[in-house]
């Protein structure tokens, strides 16, 4: 299985990502793909806030690390033909992409789960952290959610879906 | 020796990116349990849900910690 | 919540498609999309057959429909702001992308399960046909699949996942 | 009047893309029948599975008949 796990301050192109990901491999049938944003309405402590920037601070090496074994897990359990993982960090605004997973295999239920199981098993093992700034000037380490718990554990019992 | 290292809203809790140590406990549960003992932002940072790695690994509390080990903790993880 | 449904026999531009999904909208935090491509070694009768190339026929008008109506309906079971099936018919090559689905929601779980939701009932209900040719001249239209029809089946009960 | 079209498969095992009739029973089940009953590629064509539309909308074999009608005799599908 061909794989590619960045870390990066800059812009990723989906289009570009996409393309290179099944090119020459014509086993490929399905890229299923995640684009994670910058969102506003940002639930911040009880309150929704718009938030005007956001900072994401990673534990380099460890990180690089922990996406690999994540793509591994994703690979023993599906017939997948090749994986990208792309992780911004640094300061992004408002409305830029965040992370982009794209999963290939030669059909389409492989590739959508895997590229799930990806996203929900980064958001509470890989080591990132997001920091906002609200319009104010504050700044706020985000909380970690719950649903982000339950959706990471719904793939380790026997039953996925 | 370890490093240790802190990272994000704890690294901010506890006003230090991390320290080095000559004399640490066996297992990481324990060295965690021994900065809390320090009081202060020390108790509450440490006191509540934290993620533990070694050698840049996650970790239970029970992990045996060997000199040269790069020992991080963390607040539970808001990537993706 | 804006939609864009095409049917054509031009290309499309994933990442130019994805940017404009989200565009201007900051309560976009997820983007799921999926895009099929045409694979080598599908299966032709019993056998695994490579093919030369694949012309997809459509019914022109109730195509639209179709995929206006699978549409509305992931529209009801999710919170989206934006979706984008586009589908091309006519002769396509080897590796080259039959269908994008893009589904834009503020949380991932919505865009993922309506990205899939889409593909799983298109695959049963909007009326499109595959013709294969095979590199001996022969042309074969392609067997619909029963996976496909229990793909789609299990998100008219009320389980799902 | 209606038009009577068929598509994909179904065209090829008919050699026809359609046709219109002046007469037609009450459902586009009974017109399956009928068609069905000229034999030979009829009957196989329309002796499988065959998807039933009016108006461009998928409907079921009960489906009634009105003058005007587009009527579509479809092969199960296989976009995507």
């Amino acid at each position: 299985m061909r794989r590619d796990i960045r870390v990066q301050t800059e812009p990723f192109d989906v289009g570009e990502e996409t393309a290179r990901l099944s090119a020459g491999d014509f086993g490929v049938g399905a890229v299923a793909s995640f684009v994670g944003l910058v969102r506003a309405h940002n639930r911040v402590g009880d309150e929704q806030a718009e938030i005007e920037t956001m900072t994401l601070e990673h534990y380099p090496g460890m990180t690089e690390k922990a996406l690999g074994r994540i793509v591994d897990a994703a690979a023993e359990r599906w017939p997948l033909q090749a994986v990208t993982v792309i992780h911004r960090v640094g300061e992004l605004q408002l409305g830029e992409p965040i992370v982009l997973v794209l999963t290939a295999s030669a059909h389409r239920r492989a590739a959508f789960e895997s590229c799930q199981f990806i996203m929900d098993i980064l958001k509470t093992e890989a080591p990132f952290w997001k920091k906002e700034r609200l319009p104010d000037g504050k700044e706020r380490w985000v909380d970690a959610r719950e649903s982000d718990g339950k959706a990471a554990a719904r793939w380790l019992g026997d039953g996925v879906e | 020796m370890i490093q240790v290292r802190y990272f994000a809203r704890l690294r901010d809790q506890l006003g230090s990116p991390g320290e080095e140590m000559n004399e640490f406990p066996p297992t990481i549960g324990e060295l965690a349990e021994r900065l809390a003992a320090r009081g202060g932002n020390w108790a509450e940072a440490l006191g509540g849900t934290v993620l533990m790695a070694i050698n840049q690994e996650m970790v239970g509390p029970d992990a045996p910690l060997k000199d040269g080990d790069e020992v991080a903790f963390l607040p539970p993880v808001t990537g993706g």
